[in-house]
């Protein structure tokens, strides 16, 4: 009889270590699994449908985009990903890579960007403007980033950026820095970047746009911020807008330095 | 019309692999939509592989196939400058071929 | 003719706040950047769903005294600390019935469930707790995040063998007080204000509670 | 419970069957529905001839522990084995088990990687079915988890 319980002990014991063993190795289970779905990004599909995209006559003006000036002159497509949200002379505004597609989308092939900018993600031209950013985000993969501060409008973004970055609201006090304002923090299993600061390469604002295998979708920027606020459970914040583009230049400019990963596979 | 596949094909030794991407919804017919009702399953079905023409490759597949699929596979004999065309088929019966040169 | 789009008037009528306070196009200072913040708030949200615009301009003090702190990096002074828990520890809501401890097979449905009050939720939709997002809770469970302490074994390092018992009762109020409004024992908690602010129903926080202070609960064993 | 000798009677049989209507090796890749509708990973095998399966070192499954999504999961089988008629790869406890099935020609390697969706924890199998028709399997387990905010 006492002997069987010290079997018995020794058996929970076991189960006891083994148990401290599978938690350890939880986290790098993990990154096991996404080491392994590294080789195929199902983003590729979408960068071969962007740089289609770029040369294609599309919109009422029967246009390509090759004209577009996302920051380093007209056609220039190499190297603006990094550089942006950054300041645009011509619309007065503070810009980030999907409302300057927008943009030129308007202006050159003749699209209305206030109904692309109403329309869901994943519906109508909202496709094709994943797909271009997409595009345009891997003709700069690897490079570092590079954001202007040159220009007040610039500065002043940032210094929004940070203030809505810190913003507590909605019903359950959130704000990006509930999650995002410490190192070494995990939601639920997920690796939080501590994003008030430069989180490193390919971390952060360096893996957007990304494709993400839980649903089967290629998120840009302003969907993975659309989706923060979502869970933050704050209001829907608008398409390209000056919320979205100030918090972009607040991380970006938090990211200086770092080289850009995009297109990434997340989960 | 479906978009294309992304193959990339690279010889090492005496064979090449395969690494294809296909884009496809892959629905499993198990999900509901926001009103309730089933969405019916829609899926790739077979997918099948040439070599310089010559069929080296079928397979089935289900529905339990991940969204925008991957598959890797390995053709023995193949060289830099071989042709390779990967062909699916969905049970809709839409159909889409790419061809990737062995690099 | 460009258009004047709304960026661009909130940056004219700051750089003109500018223009005139230091008699020339210099950097805004904290108060402008503040009102601009609001005036971009104002602008770029709106109403989805269940969630409204409002929510985010009209939030109380609590909210805006610590997110004014933290975008300065720095904390409240302790004077206005000390205030925001008075007003918030005088908002609990003890229950109704006085009993503090639910089912806590319900609280682990709770603690898992990370649902509800989203813009793609619907007012049909049961709301979670959320708790596992930020806390390790149940030992089996290793899908669990940092943000917040452990509570693997809550009850046991504080001593709790009844729950009902009289030498039990502070630890209780204080897990229910806890759990309600987190800002009455910490103004800047990051954690949410999960009875106070509607998130969990009265009977929720009670299964919740029980999750945490019930000997039989797995967080105890 | 099938005897092995039957199995092989029957795969016998299929291979006449399709001998005799002079079917080119590659002409046949029909959907074979019976195999994805099957639940068990045994049934599965059946319906591609394959007698009792038995676990064997020469194959192998390759698959992470944990799985941060259980929407895609990267899952390969493979085996040096000569004679390889059917490679499969399935989830246990998915509705249906059998994800996909490669025809193994001597132009390919019998190696092949895929990603499958997985509904919760299981064991995935890679099965190979011999041109006489045994059934040699692996299997390893994989933990779905709840990643993200659990919304």
């Amino acid at each position: 009889m006492k002997h069987s319980i010290s079997v018995l002990l020794a058996a929970g014991l076991m189960t006891l270590s083994l148990n401290g063993l599978a938690q350890k190795t939880a986290s790098q289970g993990i990154d096991e699994y996404r080491a392994m779905l590294q080789d195929g990004n199902p983003a590729d599909l979408f960068e071969a449908k962007g740089e289609a995209l770029w040369t294609q006559k599309r919109g009422p003006k029967n246009a390509s985009l090759e004209k577009c000036d996302l920051g380093k002159g007209p056609g220039v497509f190499k190297g603006v990903f990094v550089e942006l949200p950054k300041y645009f002379a011509d619309t007065g505004r503070v810009q980030d890579m999907e409302s300057r597609l927008l943009t030129c989308m308007e202006t050159l092939q003749g699209f209305n960007a206030a109904e692309i900018a109403k329309t869901a993600f994943g519906r109508g031209e909202q496709v094709n403007m994943t797909a271009l950013a997409t595009w345009l985000a891997a003709e700069s993969k690897g490079m570092k980033f590079n954001l202007s501060q040159a220009n007040q409008a610039e500065k002043t973004f940032y210094e929004v950026g940070k203030r809505l970055f810190f913003q507590r609201g909605g019903p359950h006090d959130f704000a990006c820095a509930s999650c995002h304002a410490e190192d070494g923090k995990r939601i639920r299993l997920q690796d939080l970047p501590n994003l008030t600061k430069n989180p490193g390469d390919g971390v952060g604002f360096a893996a957007w746009p990304a494709y993400r295998v839980s649903n089967g979708q290629m998120w840009g920027m302003q969907q993975r911020l659309n989706d923060c606020y979502r869970q933050q459970r704050f209001p829907y914040p608008s398409f390209a807008s000056d919320a979205t583009i100030a918090l972009g230049v607040y991380l970006g400019v938090n990211s200086q330095g770092s080289a850009s990963i995009a297109p990434a596979i997340k989960r | 019309m479906a978009d294309p596949m992304r193959i990339r094909a690279q010889a090492a030794g005496d064979k090449a692999t395969i690494r294809v991407l296909m884009s496809h919804e892959m629905e499993s017919g198990q999900r509901k939509d926001a009103a309730g009702k089933t969405v019916p399953a829609w899926f790739i079905q077979e997918v099948t592989a040439t070599h310089n023409g010559k069929p080296v490759l079928s397979a089935e597949w289900g529905p339990a196939v991940s969204k925008n699929p991957f598959l890797q596979f390995a053709v023995k004999g193949a060289k830099a400058g071989d042709k390779i065309t990967v062909t699916w088929k969905d049970n809709k019966g839409d159909t889409r071929t790419d061809e990737a040169t062995v690099s | 003719m460009k258009k004047i789009t709304p960026q661009m008037r909130v940056l004219l009528a700051v750089t003109a706040a500018a223009l005139v306070t230091l008699g020339c196009a210099s950097a805004p200072n904290v108060a402008e950047l503040n009102t601009l913040t609001q005036q971009i708030v104002k602008a770029s949200f709106r109403d989805q769903g269940i969630v409204k615009a409002s929510t985010l301009i009209n939030t109380d003090e609590t909210n805006k005294a610590c997110s004014e702190a933290d975008a300065l990096g720095k904390p409240l002074d302790e004077k206005t600390a000390k205030l925001i828990e008075e007003i918030n520890m005088k908002a609990i809501k003890w229950p109704s019935d006085g009993k503090f401890i639910g089912d806590w097979k319900e609280g682990e449905k709770i603690a898992q469930n990370g649902r509800g009050l989203t813009f793609t939720d619907d007012d049909k939709t049961v709301n979670g707790g959320n708790c596992y997002n930020c806390h390790k809770i149940d030992d089996k469970e290793i899908s669990y995040g940092t943000i917040g302490p452990s509570l693997h074994n809550y009850g046991k390092i504080r001593g709790v063998t009844d729950p009902n018992s009289a030498a039990s009762k502070p630890i209780v109020e204080y897990t229910w007080g806890k759990v309600w409004n987190a800002k009455a024992y910490n103004a800047c908690s990051n954690m949410p204000r999960v009875g106070h602010s509607g998130i969990l129903t009265e009977q929720q926080v009670r299964h919740v509670v029980g999750l945490l202070l019930d000997p039989k609960s797995p967080v105890n064993q | 419970m099938q005897t092995r000798r039957k199995t092989i009677q029957q795969s016998m049989v299929v291979a006449g069957l399709l001998a005799s209507a002079g079917f080119p090796q590659f002409a046949h890749a029909a959907f074979n529905k019976a195999g994805f509708d099957a639940k068990s990973v045994q049934d599965a095998v059946k319906a591609y001839g394959g007698g009792s399966i038995a676990e064997s070192k020469d194959v192998t499954i390759t698959g992470p522990d944990i799985a941060e999504n259980g929407a895609v999961v990267p899952l390969g089988a493979s085996t040096a084995l000569t004679g390889v008629k059917h490679m499969l790869v399935l989830v246990e406890k998915n509705p249906s088990a059998l994800v996909a099935m490669f025809h193994v020609s001597d132009a390919v390697d019998a190696n092949f990687l895929t990603r499958a969706k997985m509904g919760q924890s299981s064991d995935v199998y890679a099965v190979a079915i011999m041109a006489d028709g045994k059934a040699l399997f692996a299997k390893k387990e994989v933990k779905v988890t709840l990643g993200g905010c659990g919304g």
